[in-house]
């Protein structure tokens, strides 16, 4: 899963666990961390219907290929010591988390700046989608309408 | 030549199939080939007219040339991140 | 240490962990985590001694009130869930996180804002010190020169 | 009055001491509490020109007046967060 500049990128079927990334980001020359988590947040829909879950699927081949050429474009532009970035795919309750994505630098500036590019951008282009799951069964395909 | 569909999410469940294999012309553009799918299964006409196309894992224009062997996915909105 | 808005807002003489600070973090309208980590970054000085850690120093009845209105003042220009401001006190080895911030709110932009604003803020204003400790037994107050 | 002068960082490393008493006149402005303050321990002359002061653990103006068991704390730059 480590690109040749050592981030740690991949599409994860089970649950994102923090200090699994924390794990990652160790190096003298690191000054700030900034980490970002997406969760499902629960809300109703027209129907009064509570959100279960999203259902995630990526078009792996893909998503895998833009996520690595996301991190290239962040190195490109920010100093980064250390890089994580993990997607879910499939079932993602309520309050758990669909992305993390954790960017190690010498300033925190630089930390700041390419996390929020990282998601920005991810959200933006990559082969990801996402089902609502509702309370009586129904499900309905983000963008999808 | 032969090239390969990929449908994902919404397109996929319309569908109801994930891939298939479509016989073309040599260098068929890409929007002829989503005309033929969309001939193929009516259902997914709407949704085909809001989504992207991407030959062999990378973004594509409607008028790019498809090659004997590529796989051309339909990409409805995406909907990554959180 | 929780005050009237559920902050969790503490000095720490010991190592901070994300994970304990991840408990705090749990609530069905979070649908954005941003969290920043600072950590001592290895550096040489002008003498060529490597840097070993920093002794951090607070006043702190002082910068605890000065948290918690940082805190209040998040708050006031963004929507937050849940909020966690740790700082060290004592010695922080290079590697070792001497803050940690972490912002849950209902969307990303709100939670990267505010996280952003409290460490800028924090730095600024906050009656906290640091010591360098140098390889060779030196120190040196930052900004007592 | 008596006031409780408080030192922190490099101030207190420079004084050797972390806390003093100070009788002053009442209503004495932190001003003149700084400048007996430097009388009586000359080595922190420069930082103090440098340094913020807080009454009561909240930042201070150089002519606020303090008033009887006050506490004064004296502020070198701060180095906080990271």
């Amino acid at each position: 899963m480590l690109n040749s500049s050592g981030d740690f990128i991949a599409l994860v079927p089970n649950a994102l666990k923090i200090d699994a990334a924390m794990v990652h980001l160790v190096d003298e020359h690191i000054g700030g961390v900034n980490i970002f988590l997406g969760l499902t947040r629960g809300e109703k829909n027209a129907a009064g219907q509570a959100l279960l879950a999203l259902d995630y699927e990526a078009y792996a081949e893909m998503a895998l290929h833009q996520l690595h050429d996301v991190a290239k474009r962040a190195r490109a532009q920010w100093s980064i010591v250390k890089l994580v970035i993990w997607h879910r795919t499939g079932r993602v309750a309520v309050g758990e988390p669909s992305v993390l994505i954790a960017v190690a630098s010498p300033h925190r500036a630089e930390a700041f700046a390419a996390c929020r590019f990282i998601i920005d951008t991810l959200k933006a282009e990559a082969a990801i989608w996402k089902k609502e799951v509702w309370a009586d069964g129904t499900h309905t395909w983000v963008g999808g309408g | 030549m032969r090239v390969t569909i990929r449908l994902f999410a919404v397109l996929r469940d319309l569908a109801q199939i994930a891939e298939l294999q479509l016989d073309l012309a040599e260098r068929t553009p890409v929007s002829n080939a989503i005309e033929t799918l969309a001939t193929r299964y009516p259902r997914l006409q709407p949704m085909l007219s809001r989504s992207a196309a991407a030959i062999n894992r990378a973004y594509a224009k409607p008028d790019d040339e498809l090659h004997d062997g590529d796989e051309l996915a339909l990409i409805p909105p995406v909907s990554g991140g959180c």
